[in-house]
């Protein structure tokens, strides 16, 4: 049952990535991806990662692509000009499907073999994923955490300046 | 105090940067001024060397503490002098000033970029003669480079960019080589027990003969670029060219003598067997160079291309004194250093005089300039003469000793070979002379030409001091040097059999004693040595 | 006093130094060339206390050597700054003093007005230095001091005429010239310090200890090597074969200057280095007839161009290369005592001969100034009849002129007739005597015959120069004539001092005062040649009127040809056009060299510099450099701009890192 | 419970698809949209590590990933604007002048 489902979304997901790549128009594109993010989501939740899921919706599939969706609509692009040549195309799609096939490869080669961790079903559903979340990041990880925040600023800066009217 | 004293004049010039940078660069007196006090004050500090040197073979004024520690590699911040660097460090701090005097005109543009290159540089040669750490004096080996590549490319001549470059990727070359050597000789101590780079612990090491010569390779590489040794001295001649007087300056004086130095001090007591193996060729190539530089120097239509030239014969003489392992060869292969460095500098002042006032170097643009400039006529002369080797002057002196030198060991027919330049160096140093200063002042453009001034006289006064001071008494250098040169000769021969069991030689301080056996079992027969047990002519 | 020797360099220096470093600011000639001419003499007044001090001393112990201080002590190597003084160098000493002081003199009133009056004082003093520490020096080393610094003043004097180019080459060509002998002279030093080092551990280049030790050296072999290295340095600073040609050049320089250094003092300083080391020559009989054919050669060489030479210095140049052959042959043939005495009085009557050919310069000169001509002044075609002009500057050369030819009662005849005595007597060449004998009677006549054909042209016949300007000559001042008078007096008497025991009348004072110095090297020559022939006087008698003949047949010859019968001359060169021509330009010898040495020299630098240095080394560098750049503009192609290209080529990176890894 | 794979499998393919998008679109804003979709990927898949080895790490990461890609988002948008102001266009084949 939980398979079936997880085919389901599995299979959107695929689709509409392709969707994103083969789609001539930009906001066709972004639409799917959109979707492609609801469906990941989807799969963090079976994954028993609520939060994570949460701010996939929050994070990408709204303030991310929304601002993609913005830009499209403002620099007004319609469909593509040209395609890259057959060539190229070919290229592409080639070493796209090897890395596809050497991934493919190297799982089914490989076994897992680390040791577990504390953290279980029933511990998340007892503490919460948001508080385990919460505490591991502002214990161990709080001074990448910060660092963040720094990152966030000077991207901040960035987008500022580089979108100034004379740059 | 002893301790610090080489530390203190080695970064003095590197404080004298740091404070550089808060001067405005558009105040050229102040940061000129302000440059000299520093190399002045550098050689002030330098002083209490030759005063507190104690004459033996021991090295003085040490000071080690750690510095790098990673994994099995230990760099030891560990500088001192003995008798072989002593002069040349005192050489270095001597000429500093008179090249930063010699540049108050003739640069005006980013005095402070320039001020702070020759400053760093300064500081780069210093540091490589006092290390007495390999991997320290590799490092100080570099950044000498490096001041020097932006003094020829940055206010350089027309052709400057090529010539930099040509001087920087000819000796970074060798040095790579050498700091692979470097780093096999360390690998090879450590089986031997050497636990840092400190060069006293490889003097005893007993390698053999295959590791000797590829490691002797490899810095002999290095060291005749900077020599240069014939036939790799063809970017000598593009960066004086090029570059500014008081670079070229400082290259003659100094920077060569990198070369020569590093020769003494590392590359023929390190590997005994490999020099007397490469012995021969070695003095082919400075014989060679001697003959072939001072032929191409003779029809060199630019004074200081001319000058260049003789360099590189004056440093096969050098050579042929190093590569004659007895007391007067390397004694007079040393003194000819500090003599080149005196007269050759000198020389390119002298270019730097005329070339400022009529901006061209050319000799067929002169002549007759001893009409219109009777004192710089006088000055040209004393130091063409002291170039020549005259008697009397420093360039004799050295000069005589190593061709003695040469003759009574096994290079006897290089080294007669080797006279002849002795003519030719007359040859093309007086024709050169006199087409500059003789005959009619026939060039309207020369016939006003100024004589020196005061600036330019006080430059020179102290070369020509040094001149007829090491011409006619050597003694306190000479006296100096001698132990120091005892050991590196001892060092520098083929060690008995019997020392191959003792690795690491246990401690510098018992050197005076036990470098001197009763007899030199390893020198060949028929090859007059020094006489045993006593360095003659010092009491 | 013998402990002042120092003294005797030490006041040239210090007019040196005056006249050099102040002479600019002190502008009067006076007062410079009076500090020039003093220091000077009062050498002269030490070297006279001196000799005095060792006539006084019993002949063997007239050695006295005094260290100043320690010069090069490296290893076993020793030098000292160290005088010695002994008859030897007591005779140079007084030569060069005594005649430089006449020299000085002679200049305040030659180079009057000349712009650079200072400096030729401060030269002229250096030099004195450099020759006094050549003749004081107690080691080779300080010798060879003296001897490059003769040079080095030779080449500033040369040149001191500086814009004049010729003046600049000859200077030049001195020196170099004087440079291939110095490298002689140290190959030879270290041949002997060597041998004595590696065979008998004495490291030594001191004259007495090399002197106490010469009995160790061996006959020939490696003294034969040492010996010809000294004797090169010797051809090149006395002008012998194959090194003479600079010195005629030499004339460039003002006249005292050629009286100075290129007839009385320099340039015997060869002959003076010979005889100082006397007892390692002996040793070496090749060299020893190498020494003796070279001199005989150069004595008749030079003779035979100086008879076709019209420029009164050049005459007197060829002269000089001439008689220092017979000075050569002196000392080839080991008879050193004599050599060194003709040394002495040719630097009498040569100084004097040049000095009075200055006084005729100075007074042609000045009269063709006066009378704005451009005529050579030193041409002896438009001399003649000048005795009248210049009556004491004639008589001087006269006595000179007749010296040098070997008129007996001068003193040019006992010191020449006593090297040809030597050299028919001498016990070392064997047959060879009789060829060097003849070899030098006929210099000497070729000398009797120019000697005279230049007294006859310049002093004799009727005046040839420019009748405007005939009344401007006049004698010149007593400055000048009083040097002129001393050394024409000295030229006359300074014979009898060493008069052949022959003659009688006097004892040979001269060869007994050098007996000690010598007395080792005629030890040794008897050791090696046992059988000294014996000649009887008569035979001796003979040979020295046979020299007198010959003599007179020079001069008859010249007498013939120049005032008898003045179209002889012509017809002389007239029939022998070829002849006349190669003797004129001096056999070529200057062509020669400037074709085997010269110019190979220049053209081999050249396609060094330009054909292996630029072409070869800079090429396969600048080839490197070219090649890495040819390479790198290949990969530049690669560096297209387009992001997609960098993302390809990131991804097949991607694939193929996976690849390797996982397919390892 | 699914297995580990499926995730795993699921993610090469989407990682896939993102590099195919990346290497054959012209669009700039296109190939941005790829990129997201392979960190999306990688997302996954440590998401996916995290609840099968039972440990939270991974999940922080993917946090940090996120707001990498905010930030980047920001700033390449930002980028894109000012370009297209410039050129017009965002077509990479455009955005040549990186070249040597």
């Amino acid at each position: 049952m939980e398979t079936l489902f997880f085919l389901i979304v599995a299979a959107i997901a695929v689709i509409c990535s392709l969707m994103v790549v083969t789609n001539k128009n930009p906001i066709n594109s972004a639409l799917s991806l959109i979707m492609t993010f609801f469906c990941l989501a989807t799969l963090y939740v079976m994954l028993e990662a609520p939060f994570m899921a949460a701010i996939q919706v929050i994070v990408y599939a709204g303030a991310i692509m929304v601002l993609i969706v913005f830009v499209i609509m403002l620099l007004n692009i319609k469909s593509e000009a040209g395609r890259r040549t057959s060539h190229a195309l070919f290229m592409g799609i080639s070493v796209g499907l090897l890395l596809l096939v050497q991934t493919w490869y190297l799982l089914v080669k490989s076994s897992l073999s680390s040791v577990r961790g504390t953290v279980d079903s029933a511990m998340i559903s007892k503490v919460g994923h948001t508080e385990l979340i919460g505490k591991s990041l502002f214990t161990d990880f709080l001074l990448p955490f910060e660092i963040t925040s720094i990152l966030l600023l000077v991207a901040i800066v960035g987008a500022v300046v580089l979108s100034k009217k004379k740059l | 105090m002893n301790e610090v004293i080489l530390s203190l004049m080695t970064f003095l010039p590197l404080l004298g940067v740091f404070i550089l940078l808060f001067i405005p660069s558009n105040n050229h007196g102040l940061l000129r001024g302000f440059t000299l006090l520093v190399t002045v004050l550098t050689f002030l500090v330098s002083i209490p060397l030759v005063t507190g040197f104690v004459t033996n073979a021991d090295y003085q004024f040490l000071l080690n503490i750690p510095w790098i520690k990673a994994g099995p590699f230990k760099m030891n911040y560990n500088v001192g002098i003995d008798g072989i660097s002593l002069w040349l460090v005192m050489l270095t701090t001597f000429i500093m000033p008179i090249a930063i005097l010699s540049t108050w005109k003739a640069v005006d543009q980013r005095v402070k970029g320039y001020m702070a290159c020759l400053l760093l540089l300064e500081v780069g040669m210093l540091g490589a003669f006092v290390s007495l750490d390999l991997f320290l004096f590799y490092i100080f080996w570099e950044v000498m480079l490096i001041p020097m590549y932006f003094i020829i490319g940055i206010w350089g001549g027309k052709n400057r960019i090529y010539a930099a470059v040509k001087f920087f990727i000819y000796t970074m070359v060798g040095s790579l080589l050498m700091l692979v050597a470097i780093i096999a000789l360390y690998f090879k101590g450590m089986s031997a027990g050497v636990t840092d780079f400190s060069i006293l612990n490889f003097f005893g090491l007993n390698l053999d003969p295959v590791t000797q010569t590829w490691m002797f390779l490899a810095f002999a590489l290095a060291f005749a670029i900077k020599v240069p040794m014939f036939p790799l001295h063809t970017w000598l001649p593009d960066a004086h060219t090029e570059a500014p007087t008081a670079g070229s300056v400082i290259l003659a004086a100094v920077l060569l003598k990198m070369g020569t130095y590093g020769y003494v001090r590392f590359a023929m007591p390190l590997f005994p067997n490999a020099l007397e193996r490469f012995t021969p060729l070695i003095a082919t190539l400075a014989v060679v160079g001697i003959i072939y530089a001072s032929l191409v120097a003779m029809v060199q239509e630019d004074v200081k291309k001319l000058v260049a030239y003789s360099s590189v014969a004056h440093l096969g003489f050098v050579m042929i004194g190093l590569f004659s392992l007895n007391q007067m060869g390397v004694q007079g292969g040393m003194l000819q250093m500090l003599n080149h460095g005196v007269s050759t500098g000198a020389l390119f002042l002298i270019v730097g005089f005329i070339y400022e006032r009529r901006h061209t170097r050319l000799i067929t643009d002169f002549g007759g300039l001893s009409k219109q400039m009777p004192i710089f006529a006088t000055i040209f002369m004393i130091v063409t003469f002291s170039s020549i080797g005259l008697p009397g002057t420093n360039g004799f002196v050295g000069e005589f000793l190593v061709l003695l030198g040469g003759f009574e060991s096994k290079l006897r027919w290089y080294t007669v070979v080797a006279s002849s330049g002795v003519i030719l160096s007359a040859v093309y140093m007086l024709w050169m002379f006199q087409r500059v200063m003789f005959g009619k002042l026939d060039n309207p453009k020369n016939q006003n030409l100024k004589d020196l001034d005061a600036r330019e006289i006080a430059i020179m006064l102290p070369l020509i001091f040094m001149i007829f001071f090491m011409g006619l008494y050597p003694k306190p250098f000479i006296d100096k040097m001698a132990p120091a040169i005892d050991k590196v000769i001892q060092q520098s021969r083929i060690r008995p059999a019997v020392a191959a069991t003792i690795p690491v030689q246990p401690s510098m301080q018992m050197a005076p004693q036990s470098v001197k056996p009763a007899g030199n079992p390893a020198v060949p027969e028929g090859h007059p040595a020094v006489p045993a047990g006593k360095p003659a002519g010092h009491p | 006093m013998l402990d002042n020797v120092w003294l005797i360099p030490l006041f040239p220096l210090i007019g040196f130094l005056i006249n050099g470093l102040f002479g600019k600011k002190i502008k009067n000639e006076a007062v410079i060339g009076g500090i020039g001419t003093l220091m000077i003499f009062l050498s002269f007044l030490v070297s006279c206390g001196i000799l005095m001090q060792l006539v006084g001393m019993p002949p063997e112990q007239r050695v006295f050597e005094k260290v100043m201080f320690p010069w090069i002590h490296a290893g076993s190597f020793k030098a000292d700054m160290a005088f010695l003084v002994d008859p030897l160098s007591a005779v140079m000493l007084m030569v060069v003093t005594g005649v430089g002081s006449l020299i000085h003199l002679y200049s305040i009133g030659y180079m009057h007005g000349e712009e650079g009056f200072y400096r030729f004082f401060a030269y002229l003093n250096l030099f004195c230095m450099s020759m006094l520490l050549l003749v004081l020096g107690a080691n080779m080393l300080v010798m060879f001091i003296g001897w490059e610094g003769v040079g080095l003043c030779s080449y500033l004097l040369i040149g001191y005429y500086f814009e004049k180019k010729s003046a600049g080459d000859a200077a030049k060509k001195a020196f170099v010239m004087n440079r291939v002998g110095d490298f002689g002279f140290l190959l030879g030093l270290f041949v002997l310090f060597w041998w004595f080092g590696s065979n008998h551990n004495i490291w030594t280049i001191n004259f007495v200890e090399i002197k106490a030790a010469s009995h160790l050296l061996p006959y020939g072999g490696v003294v034969t090597l040492a010996t010809l290295c000294f004797f090169v340095g010797a051809t090149g600073k006395s002008a012998q074969i194959p090194l003479f040609t600079w010195l005629p050049d030499a004339m460039e320089g003002p006249t005292p200057v050629s009286a100075l250094i290129h007839a009385a003092t320099m340039v015997t300083a060869g002959v003076y280095m010979i005889a100082r080391m006397s007892f390692v020559f002996i040793k070496a009989p090749e060299t020893m007839m190498v020494v003796a054919v070279v001199g005989a050669l150069t004595a008749i060489f030079a003779a035979t161009i100086g008879t076709a030479q019209n420029d009164i210095k050049r005459v007197l140049a060829y002269s000089t290369v001439s008689q220092l052959g017979f000075m050569f042959l002196a000392m080839g043939v080991g008879a050193f005592g004599a050599g060194i005495f003709h040394l002495m009085t040719h630097a009498f009557f040569k100084a004097c001969l040049f000095l009075g050919s200055g006084s005729v310069i100075h007074a042609m000169h000045h009269a063709l100034h006066k009378g704005h001509l451009h005529d050579d002044a030193q041409d002896m075609r438009n001399m003649g009849g000048l005795r009248k002009a210049l009556p004491i500057t004639f008589i001087t050369f006269l006595v000179s002129t007749i010296a040098i030819a070997g008129i007996p009662g001068f003193s040019g005849f006992f010191s020449k007739d006593e090297i040809l005595w030597q050299a028919f007597a001498n016990p070392y060449h064997g047959s060879l005597n009789i060829l060097l004998w003849g070899i030098g009677c006929i210099a000497a006549c070729f000398t009797a015959f120019y000697m005279f054909r230049l007294v006859f042209m310049t002093f004799f016949g009727e005046c040839r120069i420019n009748p405007k300007v005939k009344e401007y000559l006049h004698e010149s001042p007593l400055v000048i004539t009083i040097p002129l008078m001393v050394l024409g007096f000295l030229a006359f008497v300074g014979g009898f001092i060493g008069m052949p025991k022959l003659l009688g009348m006097l004892p040979n004072y001269f060869e007994h005062w050098l007996d000690p110095v010598f007395e080792l090297a005629n030890e040794y020559g008897k050791q090696y040649a046992h059988s000294g022939a014996h000649h009887s006087h008569a035979l001796e008698f003979g040979l020295m009127a046979f020299s007198v003949v010959v003599a007179l047949i020079g001069i008859s010859i010249a007498y013939t040809m120049y005032m008898a019968n003045k179209s002889l001359p012509e017809k002389f060169t007239s029939a022998f056009p070829g002849l006349y021509k190669v003797v004129y330009n001096k056999w070529y010898v200057d062509e020669i060299y400037d074709f085997l040495f010269v110019n190979p020299c220049k053209s081999f630098g050249n396609l060094l510099w330009k054909g292996f240095d630029v072409v070869i080394v800079d090429g396969v560098v600048n080839g490197t450099a070219k090649l890495v750049m040819a390479f790198s503009a290949g990969l530049k192609g690669l560096q297209s701009g387009y992001v997609h290209n960098y993302a390809m080529g990131m991804a097949i990176g991607v694939v193929t890192i996976i690849a390797v890894y996982v397919f390892r | 419970m699914v297995s580990l794979n499926f995730y795993l499998v699921l993610s090469a393919i989407l990682f896939a698809i993102g590099t195919i998008g990346v290497l054959t679109r012209r669009n700039a804003i296109v190939i941005f949209m790829c990129v997201e979709l392979m960190l999306n990927a990688v997302n996954l898949t440590f998401i996916a590590f995290s609840k099968y080895l039972g440990n939270l790490d991974g999940q922080i990461f993917v946090f940090f990933v996120m707001t990498v890609a905010a930030a980047e988002a920001a700033v390449g948008l930002a980028l894109m604007i000012a370009y297209f102001k410039n050129r017009e266009s965002i077509d990479v084949e455009d955005m040549n002048l990186m070249k040597w």
